[in-house]
C-alpha cells in the first residue's frame, strides 16, 4: 500500500467574520510524515477540519493525489482514503474497544441491507474478516488484551491508541493525527513516536498536528508552522526550528513542550 | 381448561392485540430514536397507513395484505418526502417539524370528507387484523433490529447516535442512514396504522394526533432505547398500566403519572437498564452541557 | 423485576372486577363505561356517570325492583377507544354484565358496540348523537336524541318568529358530535330556504373565536347557528356579542349546549339564545324535580343534559328488568328494552322507536335572564 | 378595513397571551437546554390559583400575584422532584421530556380531583364589561388590561435578566454551567430561580388567558403547551425577545389564516408556515445562523 499526496492551496476560513485560517498552502508528500505546528488558536485544528470536510472552505482548494477534495462531505472524504483522530478523543464510551475499531471498517463492507438482514454467508464472512483485521491491528498497537473492555474505561494513552487503531482500520491513504501526544508523559510520547514511524513505514501518508516540537521534529520529514491563521515557516525540522518567526511565536508560550 | 382459556382470551384479546400493536409502533420509533430522531411524525404516518389501507380494502376491494403494504408504502413515501428537508434540523427543531407534519395530516383528514369522512371518520371497517398478524409483525421487527444491530449498519447507527462527527469521519453517510431509518420508521408506523384500522371497525382523525405520537415515543424511551427488548417492555407496560390501575378510578391519571415519574427517576436509562448494572463512570469534565445528548444514558 | 411487575400488573388487572359481587339479592350488573379522565371527553363522561349512579342508588333505595339489585360497575376508558374495547370485553366476558351504559364518545361506540352486539349484550348510549350508532345492531340503543330530531323544530320556531333570510354557521370540526350536528343544521337551513352566508369552524380546546366571529360579523347574518358543546357555545355567544354582532342576529345552538354552564359562562350575552332539547333543567315535572333534588343533594352542583340522559337510561333498564322478569335471558331483556313505551322520565314520556332511537317531545327553549324557558310564540 | 383592523386587534390580543407563556418555556430552554413539558400544566395551575384567590374575594391584581406565585411554586416543584434528580443521575434528556409529561398528566388529574372537570370562569366584574368602538373596531377594556399586564411582565423579565444580579447569574449559567461554577455563581439555586420564574410566567399567563376568554378548565394547558413550543421554536430556542415576537406572530398568523383563508385549515396553515420557516431558518426566525463547530 502506498500513501496519497495531499495538496492544500490558499485555503481560508472565517467564523462570523473572524478569520480563523487565512490563506494557507502546503503539501504533504506521499508516504511521508508532515508536521503541522503552531501555538494554540493558530488554526491547526480548523485546517484539519477543512481537509476532512467538517468545515466548508471559504476560499482555496484541497486535493488528494491531484483530485479535488474540497467540497466533499466528511464521509466522502473518508471514502477517498482520509482517516483522522480527534484532539479531544472521540470514542464511543459504552462500546468495547473492538466495536470502536470495527466502526473503522465501515467502508470495507460491500453487502447491501437485504443480504445483511438475511445473514447470507457472504455477510458473515465479511464480518469475520473485518473482525480478524481489527484484532490484528489491536495486536500491532499492543492493546489486544483490551479488546472487550468498554472504551470509556481505558486510560488516556490507551484511548489514543484505540483512536489510531480505528483510523487505521479504514485502511487510509492519508492519516491525520490531531495532537495525539496531548496529555501524555515522556514514555508514552516515545512510544507514540515509534508508532508514527511504524505507520509511516507501512506507506501511509501522515499529517501530524502537534504542540510538542520535539516529537514533531523526531518523526517529521517536513514541518509547516502556523500562527494566527497564517503560515509563518515551512521546511525540514531543522530549518523550521531555526526560523526566527517560529521562535518568536513560541517564545514565552512554550509551557508544555 | 380450554373453556377457561377461551374466556380469558375473550376478556383480554383486545389488550393482547393492543400490546402487540403498540410494540410494533414502539419498534417503529426505536428505529428513529436509534439515530437520535425524536420524531413526533408517528401520528401522521399511522394516519397515512390507516386511511390508505382502508381506502384499498373498502373502496378498491383489495385483499388485506396488499392494502397494508400500500398503507405502509404511502407512509414511507411521506417520510421520504419530509425527511430530506427535516433531517437538517437539530433536536427540538426536528421534533416540532415532525409534529407540524402530524398536525397537517390531521387537519387534512378532518377536511377531506370524501375520503376520510372528516371528524366522523370511517365506520364499519371489516375486521381483518388477527392477533397472529400483529404477533408476526412484532417478531419480524425483533429479528430485523436484532440482525441490524450486529451488522456494520448497526455499528454505523450506534456511532451516529452517540457522535455523528465520528461516524462521518469513519465514512458513514450520516444523512443517508438517518433518512433510511426515518423512512423505515414511517413504513413500520404506516403498517401499524393499517393494522390498527382493521382491528376495531373504525378510524377517525382523533386517533392520530399529538397524544398518539407522544405515547409512541414513550414506549421505547420508558423501556430503554439501548436494549432490544426495551420497546416491547415499554409498550406492554404502558398499555397494561391504565388497565391495571382502573380500580383506582379517578386517581388513575395521578397514579399513572407518578409511576412513570418514579421509573424515569430510578431507571433513567429506561426499564431495561436494570439489567445493565454497570458502575457509572465519572463524566469527562467540560463540554458536559453541549456534549451530544445521548452521552452516558445508562446508570 | 420485569417479571414480577408484569405478574403484579396482570393479577391486578384480573382482580379488579370482583369488587361488587355476591349479595343476598339477585344482582343486575350494569356496566357504566364513561370517560372520567383523558381530556375533554371527561367533561361529559363525569356527568353521565353521576346521572347513572344517582339513578341506581335511587332505584335500589326505593325497592321498586324487589329482589333485584342494580349494581353499577363504572369503568373509565379515558376517552380512548382502545381502552373502551378492553373494558367492553372484560365487562361482557368476565363481569357478565346485563347491559352497558355508554360509551362516552361516538368514536368509541363504533369500535366497541360491535363486541356487545356480537355477544348479545344491550348497550344504551346517552351521549352518542351521531348518525349510525343504533345501526350497529339491534342491541344498540340510545337515550340521547339525535340532532335531526330536535333542530328542525327549533328552526321552524325561529323562522316563524324572526323571518331570517341569511344564516352563518360555526361548528367544532374535530368533534364527531358537532360535525354531525353541523350537517343537520345545514340541511335544515337549506330546506327552510335560508341562505348560508358564512361557515366557520373551530377545534377542541380553542378558547378564542374572535377571528371567526369577526368574519361572521362582516357577513351580517340574520341568525348564527353554533355547533358546539355548552362551554364552547357559551364562549362563542359571549365573544360574538362582545365583537358587536347585534342582538338582531339570533343565536341558536345544538342540543348538546343545554347546560346551566351556558348561562353561567356567557352571562347576559346568552339572553335570547335559542336551542332545542329533549330535556332542560327547568322542565316542570315531578320526575325532573326529583332528579334535580337528588342530583344537587348528591353532587352539590347542577346536572346537564348528559347527566339527565344517563339517568333516564338507568330508569329504562330498571323498567325493562321488571317487565322481562330479570336478566337471565338477555334476548328477552333486550326485547323489553326495545319495547319501552311511555316511561315516566325526567323529560316527559320516554319510548324507543323501531330504530332504537328515543322518542321524546322536542322542546324549544329560549334563554331568559340566565334560565332556559320554554319558547312561547 | 374595519374588519382587517378588528382582526389585527384579535391577533395582538391572542398573541400577548402566547408571548407571556412562551417566555417561560424559552427561559428554561435557554438555561438548561431542555423543554419542560409540564409548563402547560403550570399554566393551568396558575389559572386555578388565580381563580381560587378571586373567589375568596381578592382583587384581580392580588389574584394575579397568587397565580404568579402558584405557578412559580409548581415550577420549583418540577425542578426539585424531576429535573434535579435526573441531572444528578445523568439521565438522558428524553427522560426529562417523558417525566415532565407524566408530571403534567398528574397535575391535570389533581386539578380534576380538586376542581372537577367542568369549565369555570372568573367572577364577572362590571369594569370588565367595558368596551370601546372605533370606526367599527371593538376593543375591550379587558384586552387592553391584559396587553398592558403582558407588556409589564415582559419588561419586568427583561429588566430582571439584564440588570439584576439574579439575571446575571441566570445568564452566566445559561452561557455555561462550568463557567458559572468557576466564577462562584450558585448554580443549583440559580436553576431553581429559573424554574420559579418560568412557572410564574406560565401561571400568570394562565390567569390572563382564563380572564380574557372566560375559561378555566383542567385541560386548558394542553393546547397552550403546543402553542408555546411552536412559539419558542419560531423565535429561536432560548431566545426571550424571540419568544415575545414569536408569540405575537403566531397570534397574528392564526387570526389572519382564519380571516383570509379558512378556519378549517388554521392549524395546517400555521404549522405549514412554521415548517417552511424552519426549512429556511433552521434555528428559528430570530436567530443568526451559526455554523456548528465540531
Amino acid at each position: 500500500m502506498s500513501g496519497a499526496k495531499l495538496e492544500v492551496w490558499q485555503i481560508a476560513k472565517r467564523f462570523q467574520g473572524i478569520v480563523a485560517v487565512d490563506s494557507i498552502s502546503f503539501t504533504a508528500e506521499a508516504g511521508g510524515v508532515t508536521g503541522l505546528i503552531g501555538p494554540n488558536g493558530s488554526g491547526k485544528t480548523t485546517t484539519m477540519n477543512m481537509i476532512t470536510g467538517l468545515y466548508t472552505i471559504d476560499a482555496g482548494r484541497i486535493a488528494l493525489d491531484g483530485e479535488t477534495l474540497s467540497g466533499c462531505s466528511p464521509h466522502e472524504v473518508a471514502a477517498r482514503g482520509v482517516a483522522r483522530t480527534f484532539q479531544n478523543i472521540r470514542l464511543l464510551p459504552d462500546q468495547s474497544v473492538l466495536a470502536n475499531v470495527m466502526l473503522g471498517t465501515h467502508l470495507g463492507h460491500r453487502k447491501n441491507i437485504l443480504a445483511v438482514l438475511a445473514r447470507l454467508p457472504g455477510v458473515v464472512r465479511e464480518e469475520r474478516a473485518a473482525e480478524r483485521r481489527c484484532r490484528a491491528l489491536l495486536d500491532e498497537l499492543n492493546i489486544a488484551h483490551l479488546a472487550n473492555v468498554p472504551a470509556g474505561d481505558l486510560s488516556y494513552g490507551d484511548r489514543r491508541r484505540v483512536e489510531i487503531a480505528r483510523a487505521l482500520a479504514t485502511q487510509p491513504l492519508l492519516l491525520l493525527l490531531d495532537e495525539p501526544a496531548a496529555g501524555m508523559n515522556h514514555a508514552e510520547k516515545r512510544q507514540l513516536g515509534d508508532l508514527i514511524l511504524q505507520i509511516r513505514s507501512s506507506g501511509v501518508t501522515v499529517l501530524l498536528i502537534e504542540h510538542d516540537i520535539d516529537l514533531v521534529s523526531k518523526v517529521s520529514d517536513h514541518i509547516v508552522c502556523l500562527n494566527f491563521g497564517r503560515e509563518i515557516a515551512e521546511g525540514t525540522p531543522a530549518e523550521v526550528r531555526a526560523s526566527p518567526a517560529v521562535i518568536e511565536a513560541y517564545l514565552g508560550r512554550d509551557d508544555d513542550a | 381448561m380450554s373453556a377457561g382459556f377461551s374466556q380469558f382470551f375473550a376478556s383480554y384479546s383486545n389488550i393482547i392485540d393492543l400490546c402487540l400493536l403498540n410494540s410494533l409502533i414502539a419498534y417503529g420509533l426505536f428505529l428513529a430514536l436509534s439515530a437520535n430522531m425524536f420524531s413526533l411524525a408517528t401520528g401522521g404516518f399511522m394516519a397515512l397507513g390507516a386511511y390508505c389501507s382502508v381506502y384499498c380494502t373498502m373502496e378498491l376491494g383489495w385483499p388485506f395484505a396488499p392494502a397494508v403494504l400500500a398503507g405502509a408504502l404511502l407512509a414511507a413515501a411521506g417520510a421520504a418526502l419530509i425527511g430530506a428537508p427535516v433531517l437538517r434540523l437539530r433536536g427540538d427543531y426536528f421534533m416540532l417539524a415532525t409534529f407540524a407534519f402530524t398536525e397537517v395530516i390531521r387537519v387534512i383528514a378532518l377536511n377531506w370528507d370524501s375520503v376520510t369522512g372528516g371528524a366522523i371518520g370511517i365506520v364499519n371497517i371489516p375486521r381483518y387484523t388477527e392477533t397472529w398478524h400483529l404477533a408476526l409483525a412484532v417478531v419480524v421487527m425483533v429479528y430485523v433490529v436484532f440482525t441490524l444491530r450486529r451488522s456494520y449498519f448497526g455499528r454505523a447507527i450506534a456511532a451516529i447516535k452517540q457522535d455523528d462527527v465520528v461516524a462521518q469521519s469513519m465514512g458513514v453517510n450520516v444523512f443517508a442512514h438517518r433518512l433510511s431509518l426515518f423512512v423505515a420508521s414511517g413504513f413500520v408506523c404506516g403498517a401499524a396504522g393499517a393494522l390498527a384500522a382493521h382491528l376495531n371497525f373504525f378510524v377517525g382523525p382523533g386517533d392520530f394526533g399529538l397524544l398518539r405520537s407522544v405515547d409512541a415515543l414513550i414506549y421505547p424511551i420508558l423501556g430503554g432505547v439501548n436494549s432490544l427488548a426495551g420497546p416491547i417492555v415499554g409498550a406492554i407496560f404502558t398499555t397494561l398500566l391504565p388497565e391495571a390501575l382502573r380500580f383506582s378510578n379517578q386517581l388513575r391519571e395521578i397514579l399513572m403519572g407518578a409511576l412513570v415519574v418514579a421509573i424515569v427517576l430510578y431507571l433513567p436509562g429506561g426499564a431495561m437498564s436494570v439489567f445493565k448494572l454497570r458502575r457509572r463512570r465519572p463524566q469527562t469534565p467540560g463540554g458536559a452541557k453541549l456534549a451530544p445528548a445521548t452521552k452516558q444514558a445508562q446508570s | 423485576m420485569k417479571r414480577t411487575t408484569l405478574a403484579l400488573l396482570l393479577s391486578a388487572a384480573g382482580a379488579i372486577g370482583f369488587a361488587g359481587l355476591a349479595k343476598a339479592e339477585t344482582p343486575v350488573k350494569i356496566g357504566i363505561v364513561q370517560a372520567t379522565s383523558g381530556g375533554s371527553a371527561a367533561l361529559y363522561g363525569v356527568m353521565q356517570k353521576n346521572g347513572a349512579e344517582l339513578a341506581i342508588d335511587e332505584i335500589n333505595a326505593s325497592g321498586k325492583l324487589g329482589d333485584y339489585k342494580l349494581i353499577g360497575i363504572h369503568q373509565d376508558d379515558g376517552g380512548d377507544r382502545g381502552q373502551t374495547v378492553n373494558v367492553f370485553q372484560r365487562l361482557i366476558n368476565q363481569e357478565k354484565v346485563a347491559v352497558i351504559l355508554g360509551p362516552t364518545l361516538t368514536t368509541s361506540a363504533f369500535a366497541a358496540d360491535p363486541i356487545a352486539q356480537k355477544a348479545g349484550v344491550p348497550v344504551i348510549a346517552s351521549s352518542n348523537t351521531a348518525p349510525g350508532v343504533p345501526e350497529i345492531g339491534d342491541y344498540i340503543f340510545r337515550t340521547s336524541p339525535p340532532e335531526a330530531m330536535v333542530f328542525p323544530g327549533v328552526l321552524a320556531y325561529v323562522k316563524k318568529k324572526f323571518a331570517p333570510k341569511t344564516a352563518a354557521q360555526i361548528y367544532g370540526i374535530d368533534d364527531v358530535l358537532m360535525k354531525s350536528a353541523y350537517a343537520v343544521h345545514k340541511k335544515a337551513l337549506e330546506s327552510e330556504g335560508i341562505k348560508i352566508v358564512s361557515t366557520e369552524t373551530f377545534q377542541k380546546g380553542d378558547v378564542d373565536y374572535s377571528a371567526q366571529l369577526t368574519k361572521i360579523k362582516a357577513a351580517n347574518p340574520d341568525i348564527l347557528v353554533i355547533g358546539g358543546l355548552a362551554e364552547e357555545t357559551a364562549n362563542i355567544v359571549r365573544q360574538a356579542r362582545q365583537l358587536g354582532i347585534p342582538p338582531s342576529t339570533v343565536i341558536m345552538g345544538a342540543n348538546a349546549a343545554i347546560s346551566n354552564k351556558l348561562a353561567e359562562l356567557a352571562g347576559a350575552a346568552a339572553n335570547g339564545f335559542v336551542v332545542g332539547a329533549g330535556w332542560f333543567i327547568n322542565y316542570d315535572s315531578p320526575t325532573n324535580k326529583a332528579f334535580l333534588d337528588g342530583y344537587r343533594k348528591k353532587y352539590n352542583s347542577d346536572p346537564d343534559t348528559f347527566a339527565a340522559q344517563a339517568y333516564t337510561s338507568v330508569y329504562v333498564v330498571a323498567d325493562a328488568v321488571k317487565r322481562a322478569g330479570g336478566v337471565s335471558d338477555l334476548k328477552k331483556f333486550r326485547d323489553a328494552i326495545a319495547a319501552t313505551k311511555d316511561l315516566e322520565a325526567n323529560n316527559g314520556k320516554f319510548s324507543f322507536d323501531e330504530h332504537r332511537e328515543p322518542v321524546i317531545q322536542p322542546k324549544v327553549l329560549v334563554m331568559k335572564d340566565g334560565k332556559f324557558t320554554l319558547a312561547t310564540d | 378595513m374595519s374588519t382587517f383592523l378588528q382582526q389585527l386587534v384579535n391577533g395582538i390580543s391572542l398573541g400577548s397571551t402566547y408571548a407571556v407563556f412562551a417566555m417561560g418555556c424559552t427561559l428554561i430552554f435557554g438555561v438548561l437546554n431542555i423543554v419542560n413539558m409540564a409548563q402547560g400544566a403550570f399554566f393551568m395551575g396558575g389559572a386555578y390559583f388565580g381563580l381560587e384567590a378571586a373567589q375568596l374575594g381578592l382583587p384581580a391584581p392580588l389574584a394575579l400575584v397568587v397565580a404568579l406565585l402558584g405557578g412559580g411554586l409548581l415550577g420549583v416543584l418540577s425542578e426539585l422532584v424531576i429535573f434535579r434528580t435526573l441531572r444528578a443521575r445523568g439521565g438522558h434528556r428524553w427522560m426529562g421530556l417523558v417525566a415532565s409529561l407524566a408530571l403534567a398528566r398528574m397535575l391535570v388529574g389533581v386539578a380534576q380531583e380538586a376542581f372537577g372537570t367542568q369549565v369555570q370562569r372568573y367572577p364577572a366584574s362590571p369594569l370588565l364589561q367595558i368596551s370601546w368602538e372605533f370606526g367599527g373596531v371593538r376593543v375591550q377594556f379587558l384586552q387592553v388590561v391584559i396587553l398592558v399586564v403582558s407588556l409589564l411582565l415582559m419588561a419586568a423579565l427583561a429588566f430582571l435578566l439584564q440588570r439584576s444580579s439574579v439575571g446575571r447569574a441566570i445568564r452566566t449559567v445559561a452561557f455555561s454551567e462550568d463557567v458559572a461554577r468557576i466564577v462562584g455563581v450558585p448554580v443549583g439555586r440559580t436553576i431553581l430561580i429559573t424554574f420559579f420564574l418560568a412557572g410564574a410566567l406560565a401561571g400568570a399567563s394562565g390567569m390572563l388567558l382564563g380572564n380574557l376568554f372566560n375559561v378555566v378548565s383542567p385541560f386548558m394547558g394542553e393546547q397552550m403547551l403546543v402553542k408555546g413550543l411552536t412559539v419558542i421554536i419560531l423565535g429561536g430556542l432560548g431566545n426571550v425577545p424571540g419568544a415575545v415576537a414569536g408569540g405575537f406572530l403566531l397570534g397574528l398568523i392564526e387570526v389572519f389564516s382564519v380571516a383570509y383563508v379558512s378556519s378549517s385549515f388554521r392549524d395546517a396553515i400555521g404549522f405549514g408556515l412554521i415548517f417552511v420557516i424552519l426549512l429556511v431558518k433552521p434555528n428559528g426566525l430570530f436567530s443568526s445562523f451559526e455554523e456548528r463547530r465540531a
